[in-house]
């Protein structure tokens, strides 16, 4: 994947800002628009230096109004351009909500294909950074739910850039998720120039014949933790990053459970209504008789979540999730 | 600030089809006639619209009988290129800037395809969520003025309109980076039930542009020679970089909100029956041209005439279709391909008792 | 239930006026407030006649502004008023969705019960009365993930004045959704004085050993239907109402299913992410070793919904029903 | 029209502490030394909550450096009863309006108990999504109406707020209504780092007002009299019945914009030099203290003394929790037992290896 290409080494938030600045540069229609996006690079300075290299026509600060930054934008894309929007985090997109399900993920039905919205909205989200209130938001379920849109989350540096790159080229709106928790959690190989990751694949990240996890974004790196500790007292797992949470991997999320037989979700999200409803939905279609135990659940909680101070009591961690390893081997 | 001073009500021609006065270039013999035939079209559009509801043959309508001026006189401001952004309302406005008048009936039919304007003509579907539409003129407006060109958007939508956030984040977003579109408001006094004063503490609309530091002006909705004026002003300025343009058209629906309403539950259907006397939009364009000698009954007569073929046709048209093909609903989800609707899709089609 | 009491009969949307009207006698803090509701007493006359009795002080027409009107009746209910909003139809909720979803719900934690929201929003929705676009959202998945949120959706006269009697009473938000497509479809007896039924409780409309059938709202008497003709064939179905979507009565999911060993459920939203997966999860939990079938969703599909004319092959019917039936017992 | 002619700043004192010659009652020592109290307190509290920021002892935090007056003045301007709505910035306020302090420390430590105000005080959590507490200030002083009494509310929110629908469509409504509520405006200059001149076209946000048709004014924000004066007037007007007012307090925030911001990536720091030598609120107190004769060092030195006394104590109060009880998390959800939260809290607290 990386024997012949130049890499350089970067974060997360490093590699977005590479994504974006390699479409600027590729494409003429990109556009990056957002809230502090401009002069002072984001507030997680993932557009840092992207004002700077291709002006305030192109890397756009924008008024202090979700909904108008999303429902423009929707009119830009509609005639020619590519925008890329930032939210600043994904507690502040419920604004421009109406204009998320009602237009943006509508238009091209409603106008059978005559006009189109290739609309990226970026967001960082999750809890973990000791931020306040709102600001820890995992409402991914809130959108996969609409039809219309993708819903992207990328759980390393690579993955980033070459799922970002593909939601900006995709001819449809994407909402790409960021794990801010894990942002700047350490740097990775990423190739210098462009290249895609595709979208609705997920990545199996570790193999195990006992269990089956499926995690995304911050959550993938503490699964794999937890299945580390798990395989050292013989319950061996797949750890899978699902990266697209719609549409979902349904070929790996069978392949997956047909071999283990048992099943662990894990999400930061409340648990009532969350996408791991939807994976568990896709393995009772497909693996009902493959099932050796009831598929369990590591999630959030359904509360708001916490203050700081408990903000790591509300999260999946790696007793959660060993201990739901061994509940399910030891049904 | 006397703001019923500050925004007069601009008007060319009286109720009675006088001229008041004022002077502009656009109040000819030649414009007079060609208002009128697009203003009778619109009505006779709109009649036939509300009869075939009555005959089960569309579904619900919402009537524009009363604000044709309104909406023609903007439409004809607009030139090809630019674009549209309808409510539910302003099919007097689409039609005039060449929709489709079958597909126009087709969305009231509940036929997605009526959602689609002809190739090259930029007309959005109607926006059902009241205000949402302003954001994406505003986003169209603002690509072409990064692409360079003088085209321009055209915004349409209510009084009760004004008062959603997205009227505000429309109108302070163009403003901020002096957007080239006309925000084209039809102050027709009521919110479905609700009257201007229970919408708003302001007298007027115009005045709003104050808050944005754009210009507004407030027009007689049912005078089509000042609202083709103010307009024609309104895009000229946003051509040549001067920005948005907050317009306000005083008017007034004879009618239902939609054909699902009955108006007599909240206003006194006298006053409709008093505007439509003294300052109907086409009985105005009609005297008008009697006073400057121009009227010709036959002509007249020939306008109806060929509106009522042309109307007849598209209702012809229309009525070829049933109803949408199913696939319609699966096939312009996505632009690629994704496996949920893909699926959904085969099991609709493929397995037998799913396809009513 | 209904031995010694005077009763009239109602359609649901008269119950519901009724409902109103009676609490609003009652109980001097309630207000009802919303687009149209005032002289015009709604766009369905579920307020018809308040106005005129009530005054405009406590029946009252707003500005058309949906996140004003939600999050000054937040402000309300936070001093002392219990407001019942309606929104015209569950489609023009989402302008609202931030005053919903980081206020409305989360005042409660946030100030440590010190401020409630005992908030009433109801709204119309689903397909089937041949409304214009966006008139026909079924979304209710989008809500029933909102921590401290209450979702309720009656499916009969009695019904709905008896819970939305209750969710006034509610010390909490609840998110009250009225099908519109059986808002006349039948009179029924119901009680002319206040009575309440309770939240979160199911309620079984037929009883068969073979299938557990889930359904709420106008899809209840869909089901019941196909249930009738699968008896015809052997086939017997217990039909639940489930009535409250959040908190969903698990223990009537788990009895039914541990029973039958087969489940369906019905919707009108689209399967991806759907409540549908939520009960899923509630029977993977509960039932596991009963199931003998996977589980079948009769659902929208993952489309906008449709205008019209395709408005019933997009919703589900008795026949997509008695199919899944057929499967499931076939299995 | 000209909105800075139509819309002055209203000053009283100088930026050296000169009477400008206005006329108000309110130009008294004794309030002079009030508004110096609460205005250096605030200030201490401020540097002290940077301070333990730094340390590590409280999380992320949003300075109000350089803004006392604004809030200072308008809070002095309520009285028990009424209810106030602050942002992340307004401590100064809120302290001022009697919140506790311990509290104020421990929302920005994360504990959820520091949402709590005392008892019989009505000031809310800071709202963290920008200009949503608009709507429930303009609701709770629409109950105060609708219950008869003369309470009113005070919502604070800054220029970037403008830009939000909730600030139109709270100011819509609380206009049409005419509900008793005073629009507190910090314009600061700038949103994180988005300058004014990116968030509106207007040189003002008072003139907003004129799209409610309801009084706008404009005031020094580092002026703590004419805030005070102007504050009073709205509320005084609200409480007769006269409806809301939006005031724009023209500041200054001279620090990041939070703990996590670098202000020089997008502005010239100077800037905030130069204002605070030549504007600064508590100087200018001090001075015309100074000009009228009353300037007392040793009281001003108590003053200080006592207010890092009361912060000491605060602090220690606040770091006697080190966190939030995790039942916290789920017992204020409902009123009432829902079965998903109780079922999640039993696995946290008895199922051993959840509870981290
Ligand atoms: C967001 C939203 N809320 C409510 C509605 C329901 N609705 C449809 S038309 C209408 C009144 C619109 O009034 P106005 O803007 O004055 O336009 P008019 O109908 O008078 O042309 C309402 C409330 C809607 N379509 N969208
Ligand atoms: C809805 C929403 N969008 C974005 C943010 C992120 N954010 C926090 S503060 C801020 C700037 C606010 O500026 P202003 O209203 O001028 O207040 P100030 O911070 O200057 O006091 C932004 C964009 C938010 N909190 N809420
Ligand atoms: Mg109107
Ligand atoms: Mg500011």
């Amino acid at each position: 994947m990386s024997t012949a290409v130049n890499t350089k080494k970067l974060t997360i938030v490093q590699a977005i800002t590479d994504a974006l600045r390699e479409m600027l540069a590729e494409d003429e229609s990109v556009l990056v628009l957002g809230e502090d996006v401009g002069k002072n690079g984001g507030v997680f300075r993932a557009t840092d230096g992207l004002f700077e290299q291709f002006g305030d026509d192109r890397v756009i600060d924008t008024p202090l109004a979700e909904s108008g930054l999303i429902g423009s934008s929707i009119g830009l894309a509609m005639n020619g351009f590519k925008p890329v929007v930032e939210i600043q985090f994904l507690g502040f997109i419920y604004p421009g909500f109406n204009q998320l399900i009602t237009h943006a993920t509508r238009i091209r039905t409603r106008t059978q294909s005559r006009y189109t919205v290739p609309l990226t909205v970026r967001a960082p989200y999750g809890s973990g950074v000791r931020a306040p209130e709102i600001h820890s938001d995992s409402t991914e379920a809130l959108f996969t739910h609409i039809p219309g849109l993708k819903v992207v989350v990328p759980s390393n540096p690579y993955d980033a850039k070459g799922l970002l790159i593909s939601s900006i080229k995709d001819p449809d709106p994407v909402l790409f998720l960021e794990p801010m928790k894990i942002y700047r959690a350490g740097k990775e190989d990423v190739p210098t120039e462009s290249y895609s990751v595709p979208l609705g694949k997920a990545s199996v990240k570790r193999t195990g014949d006992d269990v089956s996890i499926f995690a995304w974004g911050a959550m993938v790196r503490v699964a794999e933790k937890a299945a580390e500790e798990a395989s050292k007292n013989g319950m061996h797992c797949d750890v899978i990053d699902l990266r697209t949470l719609y549409p979902l991997d349904k070929d790996a999320i069978a392949e997956s459970v047909q071999k283990t037989g048992r099943a662990i979700i894990v999400h930061e999200a409340p648990s009532t209504g969350g996408v791991s409803n939807d994976v568990i939905e896709i393995i009772n279609d497909t693996s009902f008789l493959f099932m050796r135990a009831p598929i369990k659940k590591v999630t959030g909680y359904d509360t708001p979540v916490p203050l700081f101070t408990l903000e790591d009591d509300y999260a999946p961690d790696e007793k959660k999730i060993y201990r739901a390893i061994e509940e399910v081997t030891r049904f | 600030m006397d703001m019923n001073e500050k925004f007069p009500i601009v008007q060319l021609i009286t109720g009675d089809g006088r001229r008041t006065g004022a002077i502009s270039e656009n109040i000819t013999i030649e414009k007079a006639k060609r208002f009128y035939q697009h203003m009778v079209f619109s009505r006779l559009f709109d009649r036939k619209a509300v009869n075939l509801q009555r005959q089960g043959r569309i579904g619900t309508y919402a009537p524009f009988e009363g604000q044709e001026a309104s909406q023609i006189g903007s439409a004809l401001a607009m030139e090809d290129g630019d674009w549209m952004f309808p409510t539910y309302r302003d099919h007097a406005a689409t039609a005039a800037f060449g929709h489709s008048l079958k597909n126009i009936f087709l969305y009231w039919k509940g036929c997605i395809e009526g959602c689609v304007p002809p190739k090259g003509k930029h007309i959005f579907p109607p926006s059902v969520p009241i205000a949402s539409q302003i954001l994406h003129a505003t986003g169209t407006a603002w690509a072409e003025q990064k692409k360079g060109t003088d085209r321009v958007s055209i915004v349409y939508f209510g009084d009760g309109a004004t008062s959603e956030g997205d009227f505000h984040e429309g109108l302070n977003f163009s403003s901020v980076f002096n957007i080239p579109v006309v925000f084209f408001n039809q102050n027709n006094g009521y919110a479905i039930s609700v009257p201007l004063e229970r919408q708003m503490k302001t007298k007027t609309i115009a005045q709003k542009a104050l808050a944005y530091d754009i210009p507004g002006v407030r027009v007689d909705g049912n005078d089509v020679f000042a609202v083709y004026d103010e307009t024609i002003k309104a895009v000229e300025r946003a051509r040549s970089g001067g920005g948005p343009t907050l317009i306000e058209a005083v008017t007034w629906r004879y009618g239902a909100h939609t054909t699902t309403d009955e108006p007599s539950k909240y206003r006194d259907q006298s006053e409709s029956k008093r505007r439509r006397e003294n300052e109907d939009p086409i009985t105005r364009v009609e005297r008008f041209l009697e006073h400057e000698g121009a009227w010709d009954s036959n002509w007249a007569e020939n306008v109806h005439e060929e509106a009522e073929q042309k109307l007849d046709e598209a209702v012809i048209e229309m009525e070829k279709t049933i109803k949408s093909d199913e696939s319609l609903m699966f096939d312009h989800v996505f632009g690629t391909d994704v496996w949920p609707v893909q699926e959904q899709k085969h099991r609709f089609f493929y397995e037998g008792s799913e396809k009513g």
